[in-house]
């Protein structure tokens, strides 16, 4: 049986007695029994054995109760023997749960450290849950700068980014509360907690999207705390590190981009950071978000477009026939696909929008007032900015060329 | 109450003398209230039985609030996009769901059992501590009140019911939500700590002549072993409360991680009690069917002494696991391995006791009645919430499987499929010993039925939902990300939504099974022994006297009264019926107890009780009412110590009739 | 009728009293189990206060422990007079157990300020916020025997202890001698052992 | 009449609390607590007035007038009073406290009230019958749950505080020899009394009296004279609040040095070893690095571990602050985080936000060890 869920279908659907179903979900894309990588495999080749045995004992259990509800109901019998046990029977039955249990403590003791294993690690990423988003940072020392060409640290946030059958150790940490990294199909999870620093091991062997979620409550909008980790041919990384580490590049003058750099330097660039953009007098900008927001931090947007979502991962920056297009590439036409980013036609204008105008109606966040004191007036994430339609016209157009 | 004023007349008529005023010994302005009819001996009573029965009505009223809050939950998750709640809401309901059920509906509910039958599964006239007994019901019952004021002042807690910090600091969660939450259960903490130690007190102390501990009624030993748990989790999740209303309300640093604090203390200590608490919940309900599977298979608990030690095994081993809560919160590999060897182990002990249970059915003489059904019902649905569980214990498993439904589906299957319906099958045994009339066998049937279909449709789906990896406690979920094909996320959650509607008629025909059995003139008395039971609760009337047995029997067998009733025939060993249970009770009652001695009532339980809602309302609003509370605590707790353990026969209100009428038993001063 | 508790029939032959105290010391023991552990992860944790070793007093507080110790001493004396039916001998030694228990505590309070004096606030850092939950928690504990042992006191007075005054005295007793034992454990842990 | 006595005072006070509850909730606009707090205790006292009526505490039939007249509330009030005495010295109190200070006011209105409340108790009682004696006893019955615990507490605290004023006053080593002097003393009377069987009860209490009022004086005369010095000056100084982090050695320096209970929260170790080397051992990174990145906004800790033979402190400087002191003139101060002085072996941590990238600033960000030449790590904030 190919099919997962058919599979434990077969046996819950027998635990509940409701069997019958002929079908499950093609595809959830958040499936944990579909591994695309050595570290999900390494858990589905031990939860999966573990689950039949469960399902053998349950369905044996159930025998035995119906038989015994069949078999000895009250048909006008005698009262039966007072006996108070036979300690062969109670013995035999304590022992056969303990041999199955050690059967299967054995592989778990040694997948658990197997899972833990980091000495071999070839990449390394900081990932920084917030308050409802993730960061990712890609710091430049030691094998990232040596060997993937990272000769500045990557800031970015959403969707990460790592090369194709590569150990990448995530060490994910917190800025706020508890928050946890999940990426279903390529490990299980680990919480980011702040002041701590866990290590988390993911490695994909085929190019693509995988979608993950935040696992651990985590406030307000827990819900729309969403991440992916795309994974790329290591040419296709090449490429996408290059890009990202590409100098600032001005809108032309006289363009409705220029005007949205100018609101955005305005409006959006005392929280979110565009490397390299400079105000009139040619300084750098770097803006600094903990005096606004209490997580501290906002989403890097130097090269927002070639992300593919946005808003904690939230939403598509891609309409749906352009995100078919990229999220149901095969393997080989992925990378490529990928990397084209966001296209003016491709655009998912309305989502873009929506949140452009009013945010924290798009994602609950305290934004509320009154409610701002209790917080040292800082918001918890992104406030409505009372933009008019013009001036998010000016923004899209602007955000359209940050790739 | 009476302020002193009763003489008057007499001293009008005796000149000033003294006559007739004889002011209680007590040092208070309270006499102590005789007993009454009225609604007033409710408030006074310090009887276990009618505590008991306090304690599951209001727990019962909370069942139903916490179940609407389930519904308002499966209402928003029924559709994507979800409109039903909105965010702050979402996160309010869920928080208040799991901590309702958990410590205003399932604990109590407990305790109501415990209160009620333990003293007279052991042949004892009350427990050892009686006003501490009512103490503890009514600070429970302010605590859970003062914990649902927080609905109306502002919003309840919102940061779920295992509140990790730091999302529980004021920074996070400004309302005063989680004030309420922190005060609230330490409220209702005081509860289970006093009812702890009077329950072990009690069983260990005020056993009938001959009830050796193994021979006491298998609910007896699991409510004990449920006591000691309490007793020694109570202590640390005060603790871990103390620090966060500490860091809430006087800006203490525990859990502020720019001070350098390591959020995980919080997660240790509340898993070192959250988890004995599992074990809280779920034991006594084993107790319960293992009273109701043999006296409906007409044969001994298979293996009690086994089903017995596993119950305390449990208990024992379930303080070593606490950490499989915490297996993705980066323990570090050996600690993994450790607890998930531990909590393997701990699947033995349960299974043997469902491999007991079956084994009592098993060459049995099986009468299906509703309190069977909901007995067999734990078995089958407990066995798979154990295996689930069993799949948990498998750490990297585990990793994908924990905060998603999958778990939620886990735990549902074990509170509700097992600790719920346990609680109902001692509903359905139970209730014509306390009321004196039986339940409707036909009503049952249905509500059982449709709790069964209700229950497998709502939680069953949540583990293909947990599987394709939806995570727990999230508000919506949308369409564009449910995953492809017909069975994806939204269908099942469809399934579940409509299934817990179905589970809310199965709750709702129970309500109405309890209006028809006593407001229809049709439903006869119940028989004095409708079951044909086993044990001692059984061989007095129904509902007990006040002082529960008029003559306190002598045992000398496991299941005491199912031996008086029956003997093996010497010669065809057969077992054959030899007294009725009415011949065995008058038998009993032929030489009754002279001097029964019952406690007397008291004021200074609730009043004591009272004062502690009011402190904590003074601490999250003012520190002035907090000084008010804290008068009224030092004034209420003089007055309780000061008031006689002993109270002579005059210090009544009314007085006692008669000579040796109205009665006091033995207090002493911790009373 | 007073005196029937104690010929009142027990299952174990312990007195239900007695049994309930020793039930309650159990459950203190986690308690500050709890305090104790939370104390011991965040001692050395300062980032602007000072550390343990910079304020603690040892010779001060050795001899506060002392005092405290003494106390145990008189509640024993305290207690063999209730078993002797000496009225007199145990209420003063009631009473001397409540005054040594009000000087520790005069001495914790007398601690208290000249820590906070010399910058340990309860909010400066964790180190603070955890010495002070811990010793405060077992201060509460001290004062809450003074209160009862003076209520005893009273109770002695006025004839009116119920059941045997001698029990009565003894559980007292024993949570005294709790209280001290704690305290011998949180000044060995918390002062004694260098962080 | 169906309102019996008792319950006629409790239903007084419910109404007096509810006007309260009004005034003050015309009063003080929006404070609605207030009135709350009131309302709460008009309602607790009509209840129990409730209570005391559904009892019918007095027994008194209502259709028996003779009963009720010659009832204890129709008696006569008998004895002088020495309440209106007490309330005006309270009152007295109260006004000098409004004038000079808020703690005397607090005082005063504390005595007030209790003077009022036992002014009215003893007033009620005494209506209770003709006889004084039967008044006493239900006036006890009444009062002494309050004022039995009131001073007890009293008590207990005047004790508690006089000790500890009187070690505050006094030095460090001397505090020590007192206190201990001071147990021995309790002791020692204590044993005396025990072997002098004889001894006088009165004479006992006396002695006990005078040792309390003693011990009271010297409290009161200690606090007004102030602590001893070094906790005045630590108090004025704030030794911790400002810590420099030079090479020069600081007050908080002194016997600074301490391992940390807990090595998981630590993001880097930093550690100087004994010929002068500065390393960093970071969770993840392999070996032992010169650089280490901190994640920006993120509270992060960071150990310094000292292996070299010199006390030293670990200094992390991240870049400056630009105060805005107001009329145009700024202050530009460094951003340093700073270990105290640690000894050989010793080790300590310390945690620190970093609010701007590594980029934003002119000078790198950095891990120094002031004293020692070279030992330096880079650290980058990205």
């Amino acid at each position: 049986m190919k099919n997962p869920r058919r599979r434990f279908l077969s046996l819950a659907g027998a635990a509940a007695g409701l069997v019958a179903v002929a079908g499950c979900a093609k595809d959830a894309p958040q499936d944990t029994w579909q591994p695309a990588g050595p570290n999900a495999e390494m858990i589905d080749n031990l939860q999966r054995p573990v689950f039949l045995v469960a399902g053998i004992v349950g369905v044996i259990v159930f025998a035995a109760v119906a038989w015994v509800v069949f078999r000895y109901r009250d048909r006008g019998q005698a009262i039966p023997e007072q006996t108070h046990g036979k300690p062969a029977v109670e013995i035999t039955l304590t022992v056969i749960p303990v041999l199955i249990l050690i059967g299967v403590a054995i592989p778990t003791a040694s997948t658990i450290f197997d899972l833990a294993k980091t000495d071999d690690t070839q990449m390394v990423i900081n990932v920084t849950g917030q308050q409802w988003w993730w960061e990712y940072d890609y710091p430049a020392i030691g094998d990232n700068a040596a060997k993937y060409g990272l000769s500045q640290p990557i800031v970015t946030s959403g969707q990460l980014v790592i090369p194709e059958n590569t150990k990448v150790l995530l060490r994910v940490t917190s800025r706020d509360v508890i928050h946890s990294y999940w990426i279903p199909k390529l490990n299980g999870k680990k919480d980011g907690v702040p002041g701590r620093v866990h290590l988390l091991r993911l490695e994909g062997s085929k190019p693509g999207i995988y979608a993950g979620q935040c696992t651990e409550f985590c406030g307000l909008s827990h819900s729309y705390m969403r991440m992916e980790t795309i994974v790329l041919k290591r040419a296709d990384f090449d490429a996408w590190v290059a890009n990202q580490l590409a100098p600032y590049e001005a809108p032309a003058e006289g363009t409705l981009a220029k005007e949205g750099e100018a609101l955005y330097i305005q409006q959006c660039s005392r929280c979110h950071q565009v490397n390299g953009l400079a105000d009139a007098e040619g300084n750098l900008i770097v803006s600094a978000p903990e005096q606004y927001v209490v997580s501290g931090a906002a989403p890097n947007l130097t090269n927002l477009m070639t992300r593919n979502t946005f808003a904690g991962a939230s939403w598509d920056l891609l309409t749906q026939e352009c995100r078919d297009v990229v999220w149901k590439a095969s393997a080989d036409e992925f990378g490529a696909k990928y990397l084209a980013g966001v296209s003016a036609d491709c655009l998912n204008q309305k989502d873009l929008r929506e949140w452009l105008r009013n945010a924290p109606e798009k994602k609950p966040m305290y934004v509320d007032p009154t409610k701002l004191q209790e917080t040292g007036g800082k918001y918890r994430g992104m406030p409505a900015l009372g933009l008019t339609e013009d001036q998010i016209d000016a923004l899209v157009a602007y955000l359209l060329e940050r790739k | 109450m009476a302020i002193i004023e009763r003489p008057s007349t007499e001293i009008a008529v005796a000149g000033g003398a003294t006559v007739g005023v004889k002011p209680s010994e007590a040092l208070g302005v309270f006499k102590r209230p005789g007993a009454s009819n009225s609604w007033r001996d409710w408030i006074v009573t310090v009887d276990h039985k009618k505590l008991g029965i306090m304690y599951g009505v209001a727990a019962f009223v909370f069942f139903i609030i916490g179940g609407i809050e389930a519904l308002l939950i499966r209402l928003q998750l029924m559709g994507p996009d979800g409109k039903v709640l909105s965010a702050d809401q979402y996160n309010q309901m869920f928080t208040m769901h799991a901590t309702t059920m958990v410590f205003l509906f399932v604990m109590p509910m407990v305790s109501a059992f415990a209160n009620y039958f333990i003293p007279l599964q052991i042949g004892a006239r009350d427990v050892a501590f009686p006003r501490i007994n009512a103490f503890g019901f009514w600070c429970w019952l302010f605590g859970g009140i003062f914990l649902n004021t927080s609905w109306f002042l502002g919003g309840a807690a919102d940061g779920g019911w295992f509140m990790y910090a730091p999302n529980s600091s004021t920074l996070f969660s400004p309302s005063h939500g989680i004030d309420f939450w922190v005060l609230g259960l330490q409220i209702t903490g005081i509860a289970s700590l006093t009812g702890a130690i009077n329950l072990i007190v009690t069983v260990l102390n005020m056993r009938a002549p001959g009830m050796k501990l193994m021979r006491m009624p298998i609910f007896t030993w699991m409510a004990l072993v449920v006591q000691f748990l309490l007793l020694f989790a109570m202590p640390v999740i005060t603790v871990a409360l103390f620090l966060l209303s500490f860091q809430r309300e006087f800006d203490a640093t525990f859990f502020d991680v720019a001070a350098g604090a390591d959020p995980l203390l919080w997660q240790h200590l509340f898993w070192i009690f959250g988890h004995p608490e599992v074990y809280i919940l779920i034991l006594p309900s084993f107790g319960i069917v293992s009273e109701v599977i043999p006296v409906f298979s007409k044969k001994p608990l298979f293996g009690y002494p086994i089903v017995a030690m596993s119950g305390a095994a449990i208990g024992f081993v379930g303080w070593g696991v606490w950490a499989h809560h915490m297996f993705a919160s980066g323990l570090g590999p050996v600690s993994v391995a450790v607890f998930s060897m531990a909590t393997m182990a701990i699947a033995v002990p349960t299974g043997v006791k469902i491999v007991n249970w079956i084994m009592t059915m098993w060459g049995g003489k099986l009468q299906f009645t509703t309190a069977m059904l909901f007995a067999i019902g734990l078995v089958v649905q407990f066995t798979i919430g154990g295996l689930s569980g069993v799949t948990h214990s498998v750490a990297p498993s585990d990793t994908q499987q924990t905060d998603t439904y999958y778990i939620v589906a886990h735990f549902h299957y074990v509170l509700f499929g097992g600790a719920i319906f346990g609680l109902f099958a001692g509903f359905y045994y139970w209730w014509p010993k306390m009321f004196r009339k039986q339940l409707n066998e036909g009503l049952g049937k249905v509500n059982f039925w449709l709790m069964v279909v209700g229950m497998n449709m709502t939680f069953g789906p949540m583990h293909i939902l947990g599987l394709q990896g939806q995570p727990r406690r999230m508000g919506v979920w949308t369409e564009a990300r449910a995953g492809e094909g017909f069975f994806n996320i939204g269908f099942w959650n469809m399934i579940a939504s409509i299934g817990s509607f179905i589970l809310a008629v199965g709750v709702l025909m129970f309500i109405i099974n309890i209006v028809y059995t006593h407001k229809s003139k049709r439903v006869p008395i119940a028989p004095l022994d409708p079951w044909d039971a086993r044990s001692l609760e059984w061989m007095t009337s129904s509902p007990p006297a006040e002082h529960n047995f008029d003559a306190i029997p002598t045992v000398n067998h496991l299941d005491e009264f199912f031996h008086r009733k029956y003997a093996e025939d010497p010669n065809s060993h057969e077992i054959k019926q030899v007294a009725s249970a009415e011949e065995v009770l008058a038998d009993l009652n032929s030489r009754p107890d002279e001097h029964i001695h019952m406690p007397s009532r008291s004021y200074w339980p609730i009043l004591v009780a009272l004062a502690l809602p009011i402190i904590c309302y003074g601490l999250i609003y003012n520190r002035l009412l907090m000084a008010v509370g804290a008068a009224f605590l030092l004034l209420t707790m003089f007055g309780w110590a000061m008031e006689p353990s002993t109270a002579s026969d005059d210090d009544f209100d009314p007085p006692a009739p008669g000579e040796g009428g109205g009665h006091t038993k033995e207090l002493a001063p911790l009373g | 009728m007073a005196d029937t508790a104690v010929a009142h029939h027990t299952t174990t032959g312990l007195s239900n009293n007695k049994l309930g105290m020793w039930l309650f010391l159990g459950s203190e023991c986690l308690l500050f189990g709890g305090l104790i552990s939370t104390y011991m992860l965040y001692r050395g944790r300062t980032n602007t206060g000072p550390q343990p070793d910079q304020i603690y007093d040892i010779p001060f507080t050795s001899v506060s422990s002392f005092v405290l110790l003494m106390s145990s001493l008189t509640m024993v004396l305290a207690v063999s007079a209730a078993n002797r039916k000496d009225d007199r001998n145990t209420n003063l030694w009631l009473t001397v157990t409540a005054i040594l228990g009000a000087t520790f505590v005069g001495g914790q309070v007398y601690e208290f300020t000249a820590f906070y004096r010399e910058g340990l606030g309860f909010t400066t850092s964790l180190f603070g916020s955890s010495f002070y939950t811990l010793t405060g928690f077992h201060g509460v504990h001290v004062t809450v025997g003074i209160i009862m042992l003076m209520a005893l006191v009273g109770m002695v007075r006025r004839n009116r202890i119920p059941g045997s005054k001698a029990e009565t005295v003894e559980l007292v007793g024993l949570y005294w001698h709790f209280v001290d034992i704690i305290w011998i454990v949180i000044f060995t842990l918390v002062y004694l052992i260098p962080s | 009449m169906m309102i019996t006595t008792s319950s006629k005072l409790l239903y007084g006070l419910g109404a007096g609390s509810l006007a309260a509850g009004f005034v003050w909730f015309v009063a003080n606009e929006g404070q609605q607590l207030g009135s709350v707090m009131f309302a709460f205790l008009a309602v607790a006292f009509i209840f129990l007035g409730a209570i005391a009526s559904y009892t019918r505490d007095g027994h008194v039939l209502s259709t028996d007038t003779a009963a009720h007249a010659s009832s204890a509330a129709s008696q006569k009030s008998v004895g002088r009073s020495l309440w209106p005495f007490g309330t005006a010295v309270s009152a007295g109190v109260t006004v000098v406290g409004l004038i000079s200070s808020p703690g005397i006011f607090k005082v005063g209105v504390a005595l007030l009230i209790a003077m009022l409340g036992e002014w009215m108790i003893s007033n009620w009682a005494e209506r209770a019958s003709s006889s004084n004696e039967y008044n006493t006893k239900v006036r006890d019955y009444l009062v002494h749950p309050l004022e039995l615990p009131v001073a007890g507490a009293l008590l207990l605290a005047v004790i508690v505080l006089s000790f500890s004023r009187v070690f505050l006053a006094l030095s460090k080593s001397v505090g020590a020899i007192v206190f201990a002097g001071m147990g021995a003393l309790i002791l020692f009377f204590g044993a005396l009394i025990a072997v002098k069987r004889q001894a006088n009860r009165r004479v006992v209490g006396a002695i006990l009296g005078v040792l309390l009022l003693a011990l009271a004086g010297t409290g009161v005369a200690t606090a007004l004279d102030g602590e001893r010095e070094q906790l005045t000056e630590a108090a004025e100084e704030d030794h911790f609040a400002h810590r420099g982090c030079t090479e020069e050695k600081e007050y908080s320096d002194k016997k600074a040095s301490r391992a940390v209970s807990m090595k998981s929260s630590i993001l880097a170790n930093v550690i100087l070893t004994e010929d002068g080397q500065l390393y960093a051992e970071a969770t993840g990174y392999p070996g032992q690095q010169s650089a280490i990145t901190i994640q920006r906004s993120n509270p992060s800790t960071i150990l310094f571990v000292n292996e070299s033979s010199e006390a030293r402190r670990m200094v992390l400087s991240y870049g400056k602050v630009v105060e805005d002191l107001g009329d145009g003139v700024e202050r530009e101060s460094a951003l340093e985080a700073c270990t105290s002085k640690v000894e050989k072996g010793g080790q300590q941590a310390v945690t620190v936000v970093v609010p701007k990238p590594s980029s934003a600033s002119d000078e790198p960000f950095t891990i120094t060890v002031p004293g020692v030449e070279g030992a330096k790590i880079d650290v980058f904030v990205p």
